[in-house]
């Protein structure tokens, strides 16, 4: 984000960030979605429209770039992560983006993903999680279910998936966070959140895919069974859900567990209150697990926010520090720098 | 040969000596030889040298494959390689006495650490007898000195930890060197002054081995004489002594400083290129920016993402990395952004010998992408060339809009020559617009090299995509239209084609046209230039020329090829320029190769072309 | 073309057709276009098909860019290609129409579903004015049906939601078309019984909607007359309809099942890879291990763990993924193991054309590694001609100890041909030893192929160890000596050099000498049979020949290119084999090239040969 | 493993175990240590010796495979685990190992390993952890800490480190352990425990790199600091450490802290029990995060050893279970199958 903004410039609608191409995904896609809600909140930001950067690698979801009217890269398959970390690291006052989708991110990019959250660097990165291989037409991903039917798994897949959250915290990432392509609102604030982060932002969004993965997500989208399904975190709240907001999550020793808040036992003291800024990256974790569990809700929200200096900010810093310790770099003194010797 | 006397000695006056320094991984050999290297360009010799070490860090003490080696050339006349045999040997232990003595000539000088030939360094050198007392050694002037108890017994009021004083045996190698050949010990005491400024009994260990070393020289009857080597005839200037991958760093820093563009380098480390970044990261106050990537492919990647912001990019790497980034070298090129890849090529395939040099990778500089997809390619000759092709790649990149791989190889990367600095102002300038303008503005509009505009994020009314996918001419928007594509394969050929109009033509040494043409391309050129010199004086008429240009090549080389009735092509390979010219030129060249991880030998190539000139060697 | 009479309407008899099935990407038209061919081919017609999609999965309705076409072109002679230019048009829409007329022949048919010729497409299909209406199309006959209404009718009693009623429009057209070219509708009425046999619904749909399209031609006034061609005379045997990608699954199973072996794929989905690795996932009762790995490194580097544990291992890939499997692919070929690498290739560079295809990869595949590093390639001609090299390119790298790339491409690969079906008995066994004699072993011994012996983990008494470093021969150990490298890097390349021992010569059709040879390879095949016998009709004497085998090519080659004065090469790329023509035979061929990511067409070809011939068409 | 061992043929010993390569690393290089002790124990794993397979990247670390005399490949940089995998996967009844470095495995061979761990592929890993290149001659690693001065970093590197156990168990690793070259009889147990889990072993050896990062665990191993540095985890043990075992670890929520066991408040009752086979991974993760934290002692032992179905189990019994279902595949039959047509 550039340093100064001048906010009298500043005055975009989402109209500027539409581009002339027409959007190609499916009909009913949940790409249309998070496009959408990232047109709403961009003009928001107070950034300028030409220090977004949208980079992506290769699937469905990123062709990402091509539909946002600021500079894009749709790169190659796996990397948008270390082609937008070189981007940032040469120009940190911009706004870097990474559209991604699950297999992109998740197999053949595993290596730039945890490497770009270890290293914090400031980047914005959006798992569009459809628990399949959208663009190559519906092979497994690294996210689906074992046992899983897909073209290249007739009898059903036979890998354990990633929980994507908790591979970003096992890389320590700074900002965790999960959203839903049908919950626009909570796409919109949690798209804000991503940009606000200064650090390496992971937000999952749980997308659909109506062509070869259609319902993934129906349990958390309809309206029927959303409730017991799915918990929205919210900082400094206790982890209450269910269709009567009478269901809690509760920790015995390290490990969650579902109350019901009418058992009489029970009461909201007992839940576990969500602490977005919490140091320590395990109750982050604990939320992540919750997701694998069939006995608990999944938990949508942001899982956690800290803040540590961003590895953009610290070579720009360094190279700030020895400049002023040693001045800033004199060609013809380098060239004559060292042992040298005269002829005559 | 001239000779003069000195303190009863005989000086004898040489044109050139190659000296080898060889000992454990840990005896300090590369210090040394860098050591006698610098005092003796200092002099004013002109010189070349080859360090030459095993894969391992240390190996285990006294075994053959852990030899470390330096070699040296020096000489009162230009001197072009490091030396095809050498004249002088210093062994510190026996095996590296038996790895380096078939290389030494006959009647050549062996000076060895008497001390380390005992029953247990034999064994590990798989000795069955020990050469100093049997007469395998009888071709040779063999020189046994004690230098491991001669350095205790000098160093005894150091007080040094034992370890280091034995580790200080390689100083008084050194001093004695400085003896045998007429140097001063000042420009060494001085770099030790400086170099342990805090650390007195250090400075005190290695005044006195070095002394020791030089004095024992003076004051034992063991040599009758000594030699000197008279001053080379350099052109006048400030020289330095400077290894390939230093001066490819500073070449691209200069390439920064002369655009007027940061310098971004994302890289992963492999032997022999680490060296490029390890310099680069030092230069923190020009800007630079170093990305230690978590692989090759995120090395250049992360500088693709650069460049697209704007900075002069560049990825840094050898064989079996070049290989990981050939998916995003053709994104580039899609994308056409400017980059620079540095290739410093080793022995493959795969792992192959990491150490050690080839010319081993130009086919896959070429060819090594899926698609047409032509890149340029260029190639340094000699450590200092470096530096120039580095800025020459650079400008090549910025100016077409393209990735440009340079090559250079573990030889003239590692290897060092005398260098005369240039001025900052001698070099010329690079010329690099960024778009601003947003009117009419077309992210893949053409220039009249057929370079599209670079316009970077950040830049208001400008914002456009680019991608891998096959863009529409002008315009850049996705295309899967037949004609387009057709279109584009031939626009981004040509493109590489144009720059023939801004590179040198081919330069032809010796005679423009005749029998015999010698054609080299990248490190080689030393070799070949020794053996085309060597080749004259016996008489044979032969031409010789380098390239450095590949892709493309100079305009000339078509008529350069059709003035000889025959070329020798000499690579360090199985022949990859060679392959490339017959495609081109369909010239039925006469290939000459090795594939040794060393440097090719003059003598062979001199070889080589009388034979091809039919036994004319007199 | 002679003609009859059937029930009132006029039959003509023509010898070949093509026909083109177009609409949006959910129209179905691939379905169409492959129910159509295998009934054609049923009746003992030859016929060769182009499926052509947009690299969207389902773009957006109406649109230019979501145009998904099948082409097929069948005969009662045989049949190369899908066809040059086509004959029938089915658009199902504006945009279909627009994108495909340009390739429609003068006079030809165009039969377009009027429903869809409504504003909004009109509009999305950049139409000023509706095309039925004015007179753009007055060059063609156009024969507007209102498909959509006439199948809602159709179906009004079936049960089906309104989405899949008007989805089954696609079968209305395929009745249309069966009635035109006089074919049954029993085949697919099966298929669709079988298929569906749980939803009656859908069986009703599918039955009325092809037969309303079969009524509907034989009761309207529209049509004048219908055609037929006539059985293609071809060997007898057993046929099935086949594309590239199921041949290349299913060689591979029979290569398995020929060596003995158990085979292993380590794969990464890519188009238009990705088929095979569902075929062969799904033959699991065959012992086949498929891992999709998490990239094409990890693909490749599972497979050569296999391979070392004994099996038969494949990965299989396109461009990019190839790219990316180079380091990898020197590994294999340092360790000497066998390894089939299978690349489709498609519209480069970097991501491309995904969905096109593109002779594309061969320089890659020949030297797109670090280092000397030569791996066999070989090609495939024809979508059946999968099946026989894919034993082939195993049976080589078995017998060898290498990688072999074999390289298809996506118009093959997605393409589909008649294939009269081979008995086991008739293919060769694949002759393989695994060593288990411990006397003697040493990993690096040669045989009289140079191979060396393969020794698998689990065998007693054979522990050993390889790797990426240059390797001693016979023993294996780990050596730094440049002699040895100079021998290995031979050694490696005069195995695959020692290949011109097993295979086939190269075999021209033709004249074997004379003025003109046309010389291809791979998967141009057809298009240059068609170019040629074209070219003969004409009354031009011209030869053809095409390679399957590039490294080495066979041992005849040179030979072949010596006996005509001139040799065309034609490719779908910028003439990466002409490159390697002339490096190793210095013949000056003439390229004839196109990159449009299809097929080449055969006029063009035809055009060139009489071009060269100076004009001789006639 | 075989399934059948013949107890009578497997009587081997060390030497059976030492190729006949000289040793190459430095002396006094850990990486001895590691290669002594899986020479010493693998003679008692009742595993035939040509059921071993040994697979390693590039490094001084993946040179390990020349000096073992089982089967062995040194391969490429990084790659070891894919090639393991692929080597398992094909022959389940082998005993595949991997070494690796910390350069190879976590910087480079980063996706590699997080995907052999979520698919539980059984391969035992060994990383040398130096936190350094050493074969390349003193980089930083991405195991370095932040600030370290190497050549690659002459004013201090500005990435954060990964702490291997956290990215394994963010991978779903099953089996996760640590051990210190310099304590023979820890690290032999823990290779004997790698080599007896079924599933993926990842075991983290902290060794020293005495040419280019001496002393990086000194603390851990210097009779001095070790006591107050390290704390030895034991199944069903409660987590106490200190030179007079008078510190112990406690949970503070999910936050472990130390506490004094002689301030007369805290008793040994108040401590965490070790559990290695706790099904949750959250305990694991909490003794992963101490090691980055100063203030705690770093665990060293067995994280977590949980049993599921592994991969290359899994694909032979769908092999064997499609096969009893069709039958074995008939290759005539295969040609045959389809569409086909008679043409007479
Ligand atoms: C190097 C390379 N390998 C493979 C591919 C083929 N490919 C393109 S996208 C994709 C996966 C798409 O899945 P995902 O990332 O989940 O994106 P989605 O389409 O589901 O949004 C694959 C395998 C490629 N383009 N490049
Ligand atoms: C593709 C590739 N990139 C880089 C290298 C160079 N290289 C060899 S080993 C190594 C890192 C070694 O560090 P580590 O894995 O920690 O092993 P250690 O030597 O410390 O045991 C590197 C960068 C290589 N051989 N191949
Ligand atoms: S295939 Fe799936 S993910 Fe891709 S555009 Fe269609 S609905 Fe969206
Ligand atoms: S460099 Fe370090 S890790 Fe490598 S062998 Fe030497 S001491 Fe061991
Ligand atoms: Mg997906
Ligand atoms: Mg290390």
């Amino acid at each position: 984000m550039t340093d100064k903004i001048d906010v009298e410039e500043v005055k975009l609608t989402t109209k500027d960030f539409q581009s002339n191409q027409d959007v190609r995904w499916c009909p009913g896609c949940g790409d249309y979605s998070v496009l959408a809600q990232v047109q709403k909140v961009f003009p928001t930001l107070g950034i300028r429209k030409e220090d977004f950067v949208w980079i992506a690698g290769i699937g469905c979801s990123s062709r990402f770039p091509y539909y946002m009217d600021t500079y894009g890269l749709h790169g190659i398959h796996g990397r948008a992560p270390a082609i937008a970390t070189g981007l940032k690291v040469a120009r940190p006052e911009l706004s870097v983006w990474v559209s991604t989708g699950d297999g992109d991110l998740m197999s053949i990019g595993g290596n730039h993903f945890i490497h770009a959250c270890r290293k914090n660097i400031d980047l914005k990165i959006i798992l569009f999680n459809n628990k399949i291989y959208g663009l190559t037409k519906g092979q497994y991903s690294p996210t689906s279910e074992k046992g899983k039917i897909t073209k290249s798994s007739p009898y059903g897949s036979i890998d354990y998936p990633f929980n994507p959250t908790t591979l970003a915290l096992g890389s320590e990432a700074t900002f965790v966070a999960r959203t839903l392509d049908r919950d626009t609102k909570h796409l919109q604030e949690m798209i804000r959140r991503a940009a606000e982060h200064k650090g390496v932002a992971f937000l999952e969004v749980y997308q659909n895919c109506v062509i070869f993965n259609d319902g993934a997500y129906s349990d958390y989208t309809d309206k029927e069974t959303k409730p017991d399904s799915i918990i929205m975190l919210e900082h400094g709240e206790p982890l209450i859900f269910g269709k009567n907001f009478d269901k809690g999550v509760m920790l015995n020793g390290f490990n969650p567990v579902v109350v019901d808040l009418n058992d009489g036992v029970h009461s909201v003291n007992d839940l576990l209150v969500h602490d977005e800024f919490d140091e320590s990256p395990v109750r982050a974790f604990i939320y992540s697990h919750m997701t694998d569990d069939p006995k608990m809700p999944t938990p949508i929200g942001v899982f956690r926010q800290i803040l540590k200096p961003t590895y953009d900010q610290g070579v720009a810093a360094q190279i700030h520090d020895v400049t002023a310790k040693k001045g800033e770099g004199d060609l013809e003194a380098l060239l004559f720098s060292g042992n040298t010797w005269e002829v005559e | 040969m001239a000779q003069e006397e000195k303190n009863g000695k005989e000086i004898k006056h040489l044109n050139d000596v190659t000296v080898m320094f060889a000992g454990d991984s840990g005896d300090g050999m590369q210090l040394t030889g860098t050591q006698f290297s610098d005092t003796t360009a200092y002099l004013g010799n002109d010189l070349s040298t080859l360090p030459d070490y095993p894969s391992e860090i240390r190996a285990p003490l006294g075994t053959l494959y852990g030899v470390s080696g330096f070699q040296l050339h020096f000489g009162s006349s230009s001197v072009f390689t490091p030396g095809d045999i050498t004249d002088v040997l210093v062994a510190m232990n026996p095996a590296a006495l038996k790895v380096n003595v078939k290389n030494l000539k006959q009647r050549g000088i062996i000076i060895c650490n008497s001390d380390a030939f005992d029953a247990k360094n034999l064994k590990l050198a798989k000795y069955d007898s020990n050469p100093l007392e049997d007469d395998s050694l009888s071709g040779y002037k063999v020189f046994p000195v004690p230098i491991t108890s001669l350095t205790v017994e000098a160093l005894k009021d150091c007080g040094l930890k034992p370890k280091d004083v034995t580790r200080s045996k390689n100083f008084f190698a050194l001093g004695l060197m400085y003896w045998l050949f007429n140097e001063p010990l000042e420009p060494t005491l001085e770099w030790v002054r400086k170099k342990f400024s805090k650390k007195v009994e250090i400075i005190c260990g290695n005044e006195k081995a070095l002394k020791s070393g030089y004095y024992y020289g003076e004051n034992t009857e063991l040599f009758a004489s000594r030699y000197k080597i008279a001053k080379a005839t350099l052109p006048k200037g400030t020289y330095k002594s400077i290894s390939g991958n230093e001066a490819t760093a500073i070449g691209l820093i200069a390439a920064s400083k002369l655009s007027g563009l940061p310098l971004f380098l994302g890289s992963y480390p492999i032997t022999p290129a680490t060296d490029i970044l390890h310099h680069l990261s030092k230069y923190k106050n020009f800007g630079v920016k170093t990305l230690q990537a978590e692989d090759e492919i995120a090395g250049i990647s992360s500088a693709i993402g650069a460049s697209f912001g704007g900075s002069l990019a560049i990825t840094t790497t050898s064989g079996p990395g070049l290989a990981l980034k050939t998916e995003a070298t053709g994104l580039a090129l899609m994308l056409e952004l400017p980059l620079v890849i540095v290739n410093v090529q080793r022995g493959g395939p795969s792992t192959g010998l990491p150490t050690k040099t080839e010319q081993s990778d130009l086919l896959q500089a070429m060819y090594g992408r899926s698609g047409e997809s032509p890149v340029a390619v260029v190639a340094a000759t000699s450590p200092s060339d470096c530096f120039y092709m580095a800025i020459e790649a650079s400008r090549l990149a910025l100016k077409y809009m393209v990735p440009v791989i340079l090559l250079t190889d573990g030889y003239i990367a590692n290897g060092a020559e005398p260098w005369k600095i240039p001025h900052v102002n001698e070099l010329e300038k690079i010329e690099v617009t960024q778009r601003t303008n947003p009117e009419n503005f077309h992210p893949y509009d053409r220039d009249e090299n057929l370079a599209r505009p670079w316009a970077v994020p950040g830049t208001p009314g400008l914002e456009h995509r680019i991608g891998g996918l096959e863009k529409e001419n002008i315009t850049g928007a996705v295309s899967h239209d037949p004609e387009n594509h057709d279109l584009m394969v031939r626009i981004r050929a040509q493109k590489i084609q144009n720059m023939q109009n801004t590179i040198p033509e081919l330069v032809v040494d010796g005679d423009q046209s005749g029998e015999l043409l010698v054609l080299g391309w990248g490190g080689t050129m030393g070799s070949i230039i020794e053996a085309v010199n060597d080749a004259r004086k016996k008489g044979m008429n032969v031409s010789r020329a380098q390239l450095k240009y590949i892709n493309p090549f100079p305009k000339n080389l078509g008529e350069v090829l059709s003035k000889f009735d025959k070329v020798i092509v000499p690579e360090n390979n199985m022949g990859q320029l060679a392959k490339i010219l017959r495609d081109q030129f369909l010239v039925p060249v006469i290939q000459f190769n090795k594939m040794r991880g060393l440097p090719l030998k003059s003598f062979e190539i001199t070889e080589k072309i009388a034979e091809v000139l039919g036994g004319k060697n007199d």
